[in-house]
């Protein structure tokens, strides 16, 4: 994700926090089955990700949002074609929602900790890593996030009515870990 | 001052001395010194005073179930009230007095109740000060009552909150909990292990033990450094667990920074509370003692035994040079032994058994020490603190022996609270008097003191399996010894004898109790307050129920025990709300142009969760001069308004119009592709929930709009009757509101300004008509207009990607310049739909308003159902009394009629009959102009009523169509 | 039994305090009553004591399963106040408030009526509106209810945080200064010594768990735990319990039954002397007159019989008092608990009739109804005694929900933009 | 605090969830047909369980979808998750 540069950057010791746009789409197919999926994965490159809370990385990073619905780490227009193609004769939906949320990455040894004071979410490594997703409450917000490969880092995406909200929390949270 | 500490041992660091004070009064202790200690070793006896009959008070305790020594520390924004000493850790330069006493401790001058202690039985005041009134005493009583007096200063310093997960938390860190956490970090588990005390180690600190070859303490030591070490395992000191709540979640706190009342430091915050999931957890908390109920207990110098021990070991502070002993229970022996240990006399050991183990007797009398058996202690004497006790022996005959410190033993009582807490039963032990935990309702186990088994290798055994050890525990080197106990709860004797300390309460109180039928332990409870102060009865509970049971003939079992609630130990407000506080306790959203609308000089309020501009006061303007101005600015020229919180849901699907034919009061499915159309939402009451303008944009597509506040609440809604009503409708919703902004150009100049900023479609009335939707480019940037208008003046509703706001913004207020557009904030726009008698729902409706009541029963003429459809049909909402939507105008002044004001006919003697639901002052004709809800209001237009309530009381209004017409009758939007 | 005095205190004292005389009598339950009250809350207690001094009737038990008041009465936030928005809850309500005023020496028991006033802030231009309208209702119903405005507030709360840079600004209020509070367990005792004077027998640890049927299907009396109980007639007030009851009873309630936290802080020294309601945060608390600070504001929002604590609703309610009161940071908690409530649509009560014959009711109070116990207890004693409801009861009933005649006290406030 | 295990996101917070009520309700048609009696039951009554409950939870943030719960109004134990759509499970042995 790191083609566009920051909007904002936070760091503390052991915590970096990076604040980006992000292309992304919300696919929306009523009831789909094995077929269609398969359509999908085989348009988009990688096993699409079916199963609740899995993320799937090929050429655009797909994540589950809901049954039948996914979240496409790019924007309608290059995505709209395969799509369409794959759910061809399915009542399906995509949503260019890239101006309606921001993409917050946290990285370094301390991202669980501060995670840990915003959600709920259990983010061990043993329980959340690289190919999963979780939606949740964090910060009083809806996220969802997506553990990084490398083990402490994360993606979260928020609303973007709420990034004021989002980067004052981030500040304070990061106070503690200041020095 | 005596010296009271002694020469050698304790964990206290005598290299790094601390100075405090104490009442004013300058003192000395040591790094690992708590306040307690330090008043103990220092040769303070008097450390406070009682709650109702200020009676001088001595430590009591050496832990958490402290009772007397309550203190504040520190002074301003920084002062703590109520905290116990014994968990106060000392610090250079501490201050500290004793709360609820003036003008010291050992001189209170509410010590005048203790003389009139007889007038002030339990409950006194439900008998008496109802006459005249309790409001003449009750400010009396109420200063007399309470404890600190807490700062009005706010709180400085930062709190902290975080969740946490784990497969096993071990709440108390003795030998049962070490063991078991060593044993589960051991195995690799995701470990938590807590202790309230800075050390970890429980009893071991002070407890004479050996286990593997090693001093309990260094045992303790070196096991919490191993699971600390451990990968996935956190140990954490200064951590209370607080609170056992469902689903195996517990609340800790945790005591990071900042020595009581002192600065905190820095970035660091005071305190953290956690919330914790854990899979297991095992209960590890220990046990308390019990006081001995007898006459004159309370008496500065009376203490628990183990506290006895416990300040000499931990801290090397001997907390007398005279000791008698009182116990009914084998433990206290060892208070007796760590006396003489430290070089301390014991007077005698007062048994109330007649026949305590003999080996327990004989090791005393091989030290010299006089143990009488079968009898008890009935008075103890001295002033302030003790000077001596009289001893009934077996026969009856008093002897009074000269001591100044008594330890005393009742029995134990496990650390229940967090067990009770997770909804497990307690059973009670006769053999052992106590309750202890049955069975438990979480995926909890009780380990060791907590679980009512006092043999150290068995508290190790229960921790390690409990941690699933495998392989032998840890060792004890001393078998077990046969723990007995003869209960005696209550000497008795005359005299004042203290149960529950901190709130006075006595044995004689709970006589009273008995005798008036408050027999019921949570009767007891509430008509003496026994158990609900501070300690919450950590020390008091039992012997006031096992008191109770044998004034009524019950067994102690059947009494049973008052409701264990969180938090254990007190926490502070500020721990519980965390950082949640100003703007991160409830999160506002904002619009996509925010900085433009600060740039502009914008005034915000919140609405709906969004910070959103009420108005741009220029440099001197007040806030209604600038609203007077923004909405002159739309009918004489033209307005730019940031109305992006407005919903917007997708919704697709062959089945899309079908189904929002089901969710609208009104028709959809006829709507023509590119047409706008109001719409307005029920629930399943009849009430209107929503409305709002959506737009067909295909056959099987439409675009819902709702109100700012609604959008996330009706793409919830519609999502549930997919969900759950109608799954097999063939529908998709996609919210899309945040994605968009939308910027509104409304007045004469409006189509002007479109066309300035350059639009690549024809905006003529013919082409872009009122109620239609077009996609094109404004200004160059991708755009969706509605030709929609809340203003009654030309608009347009023009939609861009949220992100390219800002530059809409710029090129429509670049574009505008030349016509006099101006930004118009909320209130201004409130204003212009005000005078186009345009409804806003939240403010001319309510949660009861039906469609008809607004003047929509129009669309309900339709013969099928959709949301709410069967309630409107119900007599109450067919009544054609109800309130109705009007405009109202005033007849006597052009001031505006406050929003809130009840109307009623002249004719009408009493009630209301409608109220000013929206109101302002309209810039164009130099008057009010309002709307309201009114009786029967639509058939009423003409009618006089009179302003009834509020500053408008007494004027007189008119009932009008909702809306207001020109200078020549001529509706404004004209 | 003897009359409580202070001369009479004074004499006790002389004596050790052994003449005191129980409370109430705890007769064992006879075989029958000529009404049998279930649920010995302030409801139950307050309409036996009625039934006795109104009626007449003293042949009247009151059963209650645990111990008496151990319901909501034991564990309300005793906030009492009377200036609601539709003119029957005013009624209703203010009577109750009257009733109150004068309860200490009629049941000859203080219940410490503290009428210390109650504010209710308004944090936005719309709540003001509302208050603004709520408060002419009141009014016009007769009601004590004024709006106040924030200097009054900050010098009568001088711990609320009202600066316009608050997170919920402070923009003014309503205020009824007859409201207050009371000591909620001597409420339920004073009824229950007073009754049991006038010959109502109050039975503990006594659950109903039937209903004896006649032929017609009329109720003719209770099976409890102790035995049947013939009754001439059978009044209900069971509070959370009423669907439990209903269900017994063979008929639906539209009630569902919510655990409602509450808050104690440490005893302080007095801190505030009136009675706050924050409209934004829902959050409410008043100084007890132990000291300590009494805090409600939360429901768990799922259905529960089971009275415990919550730290989610912990977090939210003390966060805000933390927030809107920032001196409170370091004041401590110390005790959660929670007790069922009978939630209904409407969040209005149901009184009177139910579906069964000789079987009436009071119930649905919800998170309100310790304000309302004098009242409950004439209403209901009243429509046992003389067979027709009370008009102040009346627009009350269960058939209001099916007319749509909702007295909805929740809607009056309006919803957001 | 209730940890409830969501059929698709797999054991969650409370605080990410809402409770829509009882669940398995029949909404009354048509609605000519319906009288004031039995469409006040629909709006309004409740069987209000003291044991088990059948009852409706939205995961409002998470995956947005409602599924049903069979949870004890006194222990707060919940026994079971199915989807919105499915019988109510077979509960014998624990209501
Ligand atoms: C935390 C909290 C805060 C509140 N705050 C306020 C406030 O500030 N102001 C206010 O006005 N109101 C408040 N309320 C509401 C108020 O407490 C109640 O509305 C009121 O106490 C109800 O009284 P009651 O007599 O109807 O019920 P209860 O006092 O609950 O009495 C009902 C009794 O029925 C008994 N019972 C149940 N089943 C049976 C059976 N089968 N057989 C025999 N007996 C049975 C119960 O044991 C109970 O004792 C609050 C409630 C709570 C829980
Ligand atoms: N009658 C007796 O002889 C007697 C009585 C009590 C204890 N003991 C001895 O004590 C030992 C018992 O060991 P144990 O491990 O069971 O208990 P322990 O007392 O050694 O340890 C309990 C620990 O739990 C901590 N704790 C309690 N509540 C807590 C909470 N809510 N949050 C955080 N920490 C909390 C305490 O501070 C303490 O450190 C045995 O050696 C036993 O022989 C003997
Ligand atoms: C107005 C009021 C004031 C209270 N004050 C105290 C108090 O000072 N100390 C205390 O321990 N509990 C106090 N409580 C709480 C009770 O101890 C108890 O928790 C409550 O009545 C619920 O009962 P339960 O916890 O036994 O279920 C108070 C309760 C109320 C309603
Ligand atoms: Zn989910």
């Amino acid at each position: 994700m790191g083609e566009s540069t920051a909007l904002w950057t936070l760091a503390a010791p052991g915590l970096a926090i990076a604040e980006r746009q992000t292309p992304a789409s919300v696919l929306r197919i009523r009831r789909p089955d094995a077929a269609v999926i398969r359509a999908l994965g085989e348009a988009f490159g990688l096993s699409w990700p079916a199963a609740p809370n899995t993320v799937a990385e090929g050429a655009v990073r797909i994540a589950w949002l809901a049954p039948g619905e996914w979240l496409l780490f790019a924007s309608a227009e290059p995505v709209g074609e395969p799509v369409a193609t794959a759910c061809e004769g399915w009542l399906h939906h995509l949503s260019d929602v890239t101006a309606g949320y921001r993409l917050w990455r946290i990285e370094g040894p301390r991202s669980r900790d501060l995670l840990a004071k915003g959600a709920a979410l259990d983010t061990h490594p043993r329980v959340f890593r690289s190919g999963q997703c979780a939606q949740t409450l964090f910060a009083k917000v809806h996220a969802l996030v997506i553990p990084d490969r490398s083990g402490d880092a994360f993606d979260l995406l928020t609303d973007v009515s709420f990034a004021g909200h989002v980067r004052a929390w981030f500040i304070d949270a990061a106070e503690e870990f200041r020095a | 001052m005596s010296g009271r500490r002694l020469p050698g041992g304790g964990r206290i660091d005598r290299n790094r001395p601390l100075n405090f004070t104490f009442e004013g009064r300058p003192y000395r202790g040591y790094v690992g010194d708590t306040l307690a200690s330090a008043l103990l070793a220092a040769g303070v006896r008097v450390v406070g005073r009682s709650f109702k009959y200020h009676r001088p008070r001595g430590l009591l305790a050496a832990g958490v179930e402290e009772a007397n020594a309550l203190v504040q520390v520190g002074e301003g924004a920084r002062a703590e009230v109520n905290l116990r000493a014994t968990e106060v850790e000392l610090h250079e330069g501490l201050t500290a007095r004793a709360v609820n006493c003036w003008p010291s401790a050992r001189f209170d001058v509410g010590a005048v109740n203790n003389l009139f202690g007889r007038l002030l039985p339990a409950g006194f005041y439900y008998k008496t000060f109802m006459w005249p009134d309790w409001r003449w005493f009750e400010p009396v009583i109420r200063r007399a009552a309470g404890l600190g007096r807490p700062s009005i200063l706010p709180d400085p310093d930062r709190y902290e909150t975080r969740h946490a997960h784990c497969d096993l938390l071990v709440v108390g860190s003795g030998p049962a909990g070490l063991a078991a956490a060593l044993a589960a970090s051991r195995r690799g588990e995701r470990v938590m292990l807590v202790e309230q005390d800075p050390l970890p180690g429980g009893s071991l600190l002070w407890r004479p033990a050996q286990i593997d070859g090693r001093s309990g303490s260094d045992w303790a030591e070196r096991a919490a450094a191993e699971i600390a070490a451990a990968p996935d395992a956190l140990v954490l000191t200064r951590t209370t667990a607080i609170g056992y709540f469902d689903h195996n979640a517990l609340a800790l706190l945790e005591r990071v920074a900042g020595a009581a009342g002192s600065p905190g430091p820095d970035h660091r915050p005071r305190q953290r509370l956690w919330s914790v999931r854990a899979r297991r957890v095992v209960l590890a908390a220990g046990a308390l003692e019990r006081p001995l109920v007898f006459p004159g207990n309370d008496r500065p110098g009376v203490m628990l035994a183990s506290a006895v021990s416990e300040y000499a070991a931990r801290w090397a502070a001997r907390a007398g040079d005279e000791a008698v002993v009182f116990t009914n229970n084998d433990s206290a022996y060892a208070a007796a032994h760590a006396l003489l240990d430290t070089g301390g006399r014991v007077a005698a050991v007062v048994d109330s058994r007649p026949a305590p183990p003999a080996r327990r007797t004989a090791s005393l009398q091989a030290r010299g020490v006089r143990t009488l058996l079968g009898a008890s202690i009935v008075a103890t004497h001295g002033r302030p603190a003790l000077t001596g006790v009289t001893i009934r022996d077996a026969e009856g005959h008093d002897h009074r022996v000269a001591a100044d410190v008594l330890a005393m033993s009742g029995g134990w009582n496990p650390t229940v609270h967090l067990f009770s807490q997770s909804g497990g039963a307690l059973v009670w032990d006769g053999e052992q008097a106590l309750f202890r935990p049955g069975r438990s309702a979480q995926a909890e186990v009780s380990v060791g003191a907590a679980a009512g088994e006092f043999g150290l290798s068995t508290a190790i055994e229960q921790g390690w399996r409990a941690g699933g050890g495998e392989g032998a525990p840890p060792l004890a080197d001393a078998a077990d010894e046969r723990w007995t106990i003869g209960p005696l709860w209550r000497v008795p004797a005359r005299g004042k004898a203290f149960v529950d300390f901190q709130n006075d309460v006595t044995a004689d109180d709970i006589a009273l109790s008995a005798r008036e039928n408050f027999v019921s332990v949570e009767h007891l409870k509430r008509y003496t307050t026994l158990g609900m102060a501070a300690d919450q009865g950590k020390t008091s509970n039992v012997n006031a129920l096992a008191i109770m049971a044998e004034l009524t003939g019950r067994p102690i079992a059947d009494v049973g025990t008052t409701r264990f609630r969180p938090p254990f130990t007190p926490a502070t407000f500020g721990a519980i709300g965390g950082r949640a506080r100003g703007e991160l306790f409830q999160p506002l959203r904002r619009l996509p142009a925010h900085d433009r609308h600060v740039q502009a000089g914008a005034a915000f309020e919140e609405y709906g969760g969004w910070l959103r501009p009420a108005h741009y006061p220029g440099a001197g303007e007040s806030a209604h001069a600038a609203e007077q101005r923004e909405a002159l600015a739309v009918r004489r020229a033209v307005g730019l308004f940031d109305g992006s919180p407005l919903g917007k849901i997708d919704v697709v699907g062959a089945d899309a119009a079908e189904f929002l034919d089901r969710i609208y009061a009104n028709t959809l499915s006829t709507l023509k592709v590119g047409r706008a159309r109001y719409g307005l939402m029920l629930n399943e009451q009849g009430a209107v929930i929503d409305d709002g303008v959506t737009v067909r944009l295909a056959a099987d597509h439409f675009l819902v709009g709702t109100t700012g506040g609604g959008a996330d609440r009706i793409a919830a809604w519609l999502e549930e009757w997919l969900q759950c009503e109608w799954p097999d409708l063939d529908v998709l919703v996609a919210p899309v509101t945040t994605a968009w902004a939308v910027l509104t150009l409304s007045g004469p100049k409006a189509r002007d300004v479109l066309d300035a900023a350059g639009v690549d479609m024809a905006i003529g009335e013919e082409d872009f008509p009122h109620m239609t939707f077009r996609e094109c480019r404004v200004a160059g940037v991708p755009a969706r207009i509605s030709r929609v208008s809340f203003t009654g003046e030309v608009s347009f509703e023009v939609s861009v990607a949220a992100d390219r706001a800002c530059e809409l913004w710029d090129r429509l207020r670049l574009a505008g310049a030349p016509f006099g557009l101006a930004p118009v904030g909320i209130e201004a726009w409130m204003l212009l739909r005000m005078e186009m008698g345009y409804l806003h729902l939240g403010a001319d409706t309510d949660g009861a308003t039906t469609p008809d009541d607004i003047g929509w029963g129009r669309v309900l003429k339709r013969r099928r159902d959709f949301v709410g459809r069967r309630s409107l049909t119900r007599p109450e909402l067919l009544r054609k009394d109800r309130l109705q939507f009007v405009g109202v105008e005033a007849v006597d002044s052009t001031v505006p009629v406050p929003v809130g004001s009840h109307l009623r006919s002249p004719g009408l003697p009493s009630g209301s009959e409608g109220y000013v639901t929206s109101s302002g002052l309209s810039p164009t004709l130099g008057r009010g102009v309002a709307l309201a809800m009114v009786r029967a209001g639509r058939s009423r237009y003409g009618e006089e009523l009179l302003v009834i309530t509020g500053e408008g009381r007494g004027r007189r209004v008119r009932v009008t169509v909702p809306g207001v017409r020109g200078p020549g009758g001529e509706p404004l939007d004209g | 039994m003897e009359r409580y005095s202070a001369w009479r205190l004074f004499r006790e004292a002389l004596n050790g305090h052994r003449g005191w005389t129980p409370a109430w009598r705890s007769p064992s339950p006879k075989r029958r009553y000529d009404a049998v009250i279930i649920g010995g809350g302030g409801h139950g207690l307050a309409t036996a004591y009625y039934l006795a001094k109104n009626h007449g009737m003293t042949n009247v038990a009151v059963v209650e399963r645990g111990w008496l008041g151990g319901g909501n009465t034991g564990r309300n936030t005793t906030i009492v106040r009377s200036n609601y928005y539709h003119r029957e809850s005013a009624r209703l309500y203010d009577f109750s408030v009257r009733l109150y005023e004068s309860l200490s020496r009629e049941l000859n028991y203080n219940v410490m009526f503290s009428q210390r006033g109650v504010i209710t802030l308004a944090h936005s231009r719309h709540d003001l509106e509302v208050v603004a309208r709520w408060a002419g209702a009141a009014q016009l119903h007769g009601v004590d209810a004024e709006m106040v405005s924030v200097d009054e507030i900050k010098r009568r709360i001088p711990l609320l945080d009202t600066s316009p840079s608050a997170r919920f600004p402070v923009w003014g209020g309503l205020m009824q200064r007859r409201g207050g509070t009371a000591r909620h367990d001597a409420v339920a005792w004073g009824y229950a010594r007073a009754a049991s004077r006038l010959g109502v027998d109050i039975i503990q640890n006594c659950e109903v768990t039937g209903f004896s049927r006649n032929e017609r299907g009329r109720v003719v009396g209770v099976e409890t735990s102790l035995g049947p109980i013939a009754a001439g007639v059978v009044g209900l007030a069971v509070a959370g319990h009423s669907t439990v009851l209903a269900d017994l009873a063979g008929f639906r309630l539209p009630v569902t039954s919510y655990a409602l936290q509450a808050f104690v802080s440490e005893p302080l020294k007095p801190v505030m002397d009136t009675v706050m309601l924050s409209l934004a945060t829902g959050a409410y608390i008043s100084q007890s007159d132990k000291g300590g600070l009494v805090i409600g504001g939360g429901l768990d929002l799922y259905p529960s019989y089971a009275q415990r604590g919550n730290l989610p609703t912990a977090q939210r309610v003390i966060g805000a008092l933390a927030d809107q009161m920032p001196a409170l940071g370091r004041v401590r908690l110390l005790r959660q608990w929670a007790g069922i409530v009978d939630v209904v649509p409407d969040s209005s009560p149901i009184l009177g009739e139910t579906p069964v014959e000789g079987l009436f009711i009071n119930c649905g109070w919800g998170t309100g109804g310790f304000k309302a116990i004098p009242a409950g207890g004439t209403l209901l004693a009243h429509h046992l005694a003389t067979g027709e409801p009370h008009p102040l009861a009346e627009p009350f009933g269960l058939r209001r929900f099916a007319t749509g005649a909702l007295i909805d006290e929740a809607a009056a406030s309006g919803i957001a933009h | 605090m209730l940890l409830i295990p969501c059929p698709w996101c797999g054991p969650r917070d409370e605080i990410e969830f809402r409770c829509g009520g009882q669940s398995h309700i029949q909404r009354p048609e048509p609605f000519d047909a319906v009288s004031d009696e039995a469409w006040a039951d629909y709006l309004f009554t409740r069987i209000n369980p003291k044991g088990v409950s059948y009852e409706r939870w939205l995961h409002v943030f998470g995956c947005r979808q409602w599924f049903n719960v069979a949870r004890d109004t006194r222990t707060h134990e919940i026994h079971a998750v199915y989807r919105m759509g499915e019988p109510k499970p077979d509960l014998r042995g624990v209501e």
